[in-house]
């Protein structure tokens, strides 16, 4: 694709997401994707930002809410998909299912539905970038709820204490489940983050995927220059379910106008131009790759006890 | 330990839901210290159904969300009941008491031995089962072994509600220790309609049939299994199976289990877990220490294959046992030969869970 | 005891412990006392400084470097000796050690040997003190080492979270078995626990048991009426080896100067006319437990399988 | 598998400590890309000696002290492994590694077939058993079982100085996942003699001892006491004991096993830990699912006893079995006979254990 501008091709990213994640919502009631899904629509900016300006060889780890950044980190969305259906050409084989997306080939590492459990990982693996000297560097992306797990604040103090070269992403969207932030944290995230002597980043604008890629512009430099954390939290919203496909608005955990505030922000929504530029040409890919899916085999019996050890 | 049978109730119909739902409303209720923690008791889908309405009625002091910190809240839980609260923790997963294990096997499991015995630590920790729908590696553990095996934990994995109703009630109001209660995700679906029987001591193992060409001890959802499978095998081959609800795995009835293989000669272990260092290897060797000659013919067992789950439906429905896999291989126990069960004689089972939770 | 003043007193009691150390030292190449011991020598002011002005009902949780605030909480010397010898009467009936002290009758609550493990302990017998309105405070103790453990950031979470009568105290030596605090720790204590939104108070007097007294003074009353979690960090010095009884300034691991410097504000150096005042009727009880634990009979072999559950 | 010996070697004495030493040194000299990250790693007492030096040698980005945080260590060695390092990691005592099993069970465990096969994440985590000197309950566990009951560790207890360096060797240049190894503090200052031989697979169970009047298996420190009692059954009673080094606790050398009680009809499990859900319960399920009737007597298991482990030598010397448990323990199965211990035919063991730690 050609892009007349930075922001049309920010754009096309996050529209190409939002679509897929509607189409596997389309898709949910047949029982072809039988895993739990976590959409991340409304929260599409945040990984197409964060990615932007990360190289293939640069490394990054998520959670069960993972879509998002394995196609921004440009993942093979038939192997997504295929993935999804349980079948033999997804990006695990049909094992990792939605919660487990991966793809070594670029630098997709890993993620998992342990809350908290791959922020560790990244620091780990920032840890091997500076030991074998490979100018990598590593992103952790995790949500508001994860930075009450221990494993969040040994990751920060082992981070800055070996002074690796880590980005932690905070994606707050500001519940864990049905649990709002408030009621969950003493702290405020980035403050709090700070306290570990590491540079911290706050981004509300959690839309704004051009702001968003800007700033990891400077942060991906200096960390991959300076060898030392950074931390990153950014303000999003789910406009869908913890899990599943429904809007659940009507359950009073959160407000309706919350919702309506962010969507008044939302570019994807806001600009219909721009989406019917690209709306058919994404239509089709997603059509070919949810036919590829549909068409790629189960795993045989014989991957039952296959890459055990 | 034996059972003995008495106070015998009526009640007709009750879901595993329910079940939970109205134990931990009795708990509640009748003590003022009882207190339920966990993420998402207090929301609207209420730990599946089991916690619903219980921070309205009892007041979020007592029934209340928890952050997402399971070493931490487990340490909470011990640190409460050391000072007066009797807290019933949940995990909506198994899998995620793992980062809990060092206060559960390190702390409460050793706390009244390790100071000489003058501290209790009495709670119970809820520990939800997941299976099906694509659950994967992380949501589907059963790790009732890795408990069992630490001095200290009383570890039970309830399999109807009669038996949620009885365990949690003498949890609660009668025994000291922590306890770790396995409950199976499928289970709270299912309706039990029989007239079960509460027992003097609840953690015990129960005969939950009478027979006499094979012995299979079961436990949480496979009870169920084997329920159905000794159904199907009594109509069709007019086999009789005699089957234990292991019940509690750190404690088990050891002479029910010992009593029963000296009648049957034969054992068919099912369990929910792998089946390396679990439910089959212990009962091997409660068997191999007391009196292998009692066993007339190799022990079989079933249990998840040796492998982390996995989430395609393909691979998924063989890693657990299915119900004719059950069959022919208790028919092939019994009979020494081999067997293709008829689909249309297998009793109703339990729905197919359908996701995502 | 009768004691002119309120330094008297907060001497006697530091002597006491000091002196009472000493003696498990003499004693231990005997191998009379086999179990690991973790002496608090050069740190004694903190734990009676800390207890002061705690009630009998109040609580209070340590780790395995528990033998000073056992005593300062009231815990029965003749109970603790016993209970190192390995003996019946001793207060975890032999089977605790020098690891475990506990005796619930003074609301000393429990020592543990995992790093850590308490301060969560701590936080939830707070939540029973205010849910049960037992107008009690809730002590726990632990090192700087301990705060890099997770559960040390879930505790002050849940602790602040739930607004609970819980007083952390982190006994600062600068040290965590061999290593400096500065390899370890990317934040600085007392102001990390203070973005928990947590009133904390810093005291780098370690050897002043009056000041520490006074400041918990204001400190536990806050603490009881307003229902409300305080932190307090107290700079301190360890005298002997982690383990063991030695002194082990000839490693280089620490300076022999810091510890000349910390020597020359410790009050029980100092002040040696108060010293000759108390020294030898401290002796006399503590010659007097040793008899008693000496004399404690081993716990019977049925002891063995008692109180498992 | 079957044990295939090869490569003899002739070392004469290697004391178990200077063979953990020498593996750490083999292991940082060949590959730049090794680290080892632990407690006091690179302190003056190295991890008991077992790294003394090293980080010196080669440089404190490859051999350093980290903070006290279990998981999030355990993680960052997760995370290394997956981008090109090999971590070793050490825990001074194995409970310490309960506060990182969501790290080892929820992801090294599964990071290959959770993803599909993609990934591989070879690391070796050291653990060290406690034992005497007071040690108490959270200083003394051998947590074996709890893991291997989880597929996709491999986990493995060397009992002298040459299986710990054929297995650091075979586990740092040959295995692709995550190793988890027992090393027996006890152990550590004992010198081991012997010629032994590398073996082709260096998990393998080994038999180490033929006989025909009984088959023993041991694990770690009981295999050296294994050795004790069968030399006095043979030297007083002219008993023959065959004992096999089970050694890999996960991945267990059946044939082995069951070709050895086939012949000797009678089966002695010696291991350091707790028995329920244990290593003599996994031999039960092995022998009752194969054979049990190769059992001419009832299985006979000694380990730690059912509780806490207390601190008082006057109960820690109850709390694990003697040499004369053993060995008239040993005398009965095979005599059934009562034998009441020599002490003076008894060959030297190893020196007491003498603290702190
Ligand atoms: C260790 C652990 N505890 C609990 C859960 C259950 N759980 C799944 S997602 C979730 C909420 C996490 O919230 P957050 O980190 O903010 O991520 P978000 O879902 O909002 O993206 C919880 C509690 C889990 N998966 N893992
Ligand atoms: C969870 C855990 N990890 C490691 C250890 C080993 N260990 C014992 S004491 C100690 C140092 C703790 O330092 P600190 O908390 O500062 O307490 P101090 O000994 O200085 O009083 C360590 C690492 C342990 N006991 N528990
Ligand atoms: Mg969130
Ligand atoms: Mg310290």
């Amino acid at each position: 694709m050609n892009f007349n501008s930075n922001y049309e091709e920010l754009f096309y990213q996050s529209l190409r997401i939002r679509m897929i994640e509607e189409k596997i919502a389309e898709i949910y009631p047949t029982d072809k994707i039988q895993s739990p899904v976590h959409l991340s629509i409304g929260q599409e900016a945040v990984a197409v930002g964060v990615c932007h300006h990360l190289k293939k060889t640069d490394l990054i780890y998520s959670s069960y809410r993972s879509h998002a950044y394995f196609l921004a980190k440009g993942g093979d969305l038939k192997a997504m998909l295929a993935e999804l259906f349980g079948k033999y050409d997804g990006s695990g084989k049909g094992k990792a299912g939605s919660m487990h997306l991966a793809d070594k080939s670029i630098g997709m590492m890993g993620s998992s539905a342990i809350v908290a459990s791959t922020i560790s990982h990244g620091v780990g693996s920032a840890f091997a970038s500076k030991l074998l000297k490979k100018e990598q560097v590593v992103v952790t992306t995790f949500g508001d709820g994860a930075t009450e797990e221990g494993s969040y604040h040994e990751s920060l103090n082992l981070a800055s204490v070996f002074s690796l070269p880590v980005i932690f992403i905070c994606e707050n969207n500001g519940l864990a489940i049905h649990s709002n932030e408030s009621q969950r944290h003493a702290y405020t995230i980035h403050q709090h983050a700070a306290s570990y002597n590491i540079k911290t980043t706050y981004i509300k604008e959690g839309y704004d995927f051009e702001l968003i890629a800007d700033a990891m512009y400077n942060i991906i430099q200096d960390v991959r220059e300076n060898k030392r954390p950074h931390f990153v939290e950014i303000k999003t919203y789910r406009y869908r379910e913890h899990v599943g496909i429904a809007d659940d608005h009507n359950v009073p955990y959160r407000s309706q106008n919350e919702y309506e505030t962010w969507k008044k922000m939302d570019p994807l929504i806001l600009d219909q131009k721009m989406v019917t530029a690209f709306k058919s040409e994404i239509s089709r890919e997603i059509d070919a790759a949810v036919e590829f899916a549909e068409l790629s085999p189960y795993p045989p019996a014989s991957e039952l006890l296959n890459d055990v050890y | 330990m034996v059972s003995i049978y008495s106070k015998p109730v009526t009640i007709k119909s009750l879901s595993y839901r329910n079940a939970l739902l109205q134990s931990m409303s009795n708990a509640l209720s009748q003590h003022s210290h009882v207190i339920i923690m966990g993420q998402g008791v207090d929301d609207h889908k209420g730990t599946f159904g089991s916690t619903l309405g219980l921070a309205e009625k009892y007041g979020k002091m007592r029934v209340f969300d928890i952050p997402l910190s399971e070493e931490g809240n487990t340490g909470m839980a011990v640190g409460a009941a050391l000072n007066g609260v009797y807290p019933i923790q949940t995990h909506i997963r198994t899998d995620f008491s793992l980062l809990a294990m060092s206060q559960i096997v390190n702390m409460a499991a050793k706390y009244k031995y390790m100071y000489g015995g003058h501290f209790n630590v009495p709670m119970l920790i809820r520990l939800i089962i997941g299976r099906s729908w694509g659950q994967g590696a992380q949501h589907s553990q059963s790790l009732q072994s890795l408990f069992a095996h630490i001095p200290g934990l009383q570890v039970i994995m309830p399999s109807n509600a009669y038996s949620i109703m009885s365990s949690y009630d003498y949890a609660v109001n009668h025994y000291k220790g922590p306890v770790i209660s396995f409950e199976h995700r499928i289970l709270y679906d299912i309706e039990f309609n029989e007239n079960v029987v509460y027992d003097a001591d609840p953690f015990n193992s129960k005969k939950v049939r009478e027979g006499s060409d094979v012995t299979i001890v079961a436990t949480s959802i496979m009870v169920i299994e084997a329920l159905r499978a000794a159904d199907y095998v009594q109509k069709t081959l007019n086999l009789n199976c005699e089957i234990i609800d292991l019940h509690s795995v750190s404690h088990m009835d050891k002479k029910l289990i010992l009593d029963s293989v000296k009648k049957t000669g034969k054992l068919f272990v099912a369990d929910t877990s792998w089946q390396a260092y679990g439910v089959a290897a212990e009962i091997s060797r409660l068997i191999c220490e007391e009196d292998p000659s009692i066993l007339k013919a190799a022990v079989v067992s079933i249990g998840m294959q040796p492998a982390p789950c996995p989430t395609t439906q393909s691979l998924e429905k063989l890693f657990y046992p299915s119900i004719y896999d059950f069959i022919s291989k208790l028919t092939f126990l019994i009979t020494g030969k081999t067997h293709i069960p008829d689909e249309n004689k297998i009793s109703e089972g339990y729905k197919k869970f359908k996701g995502p939770f």
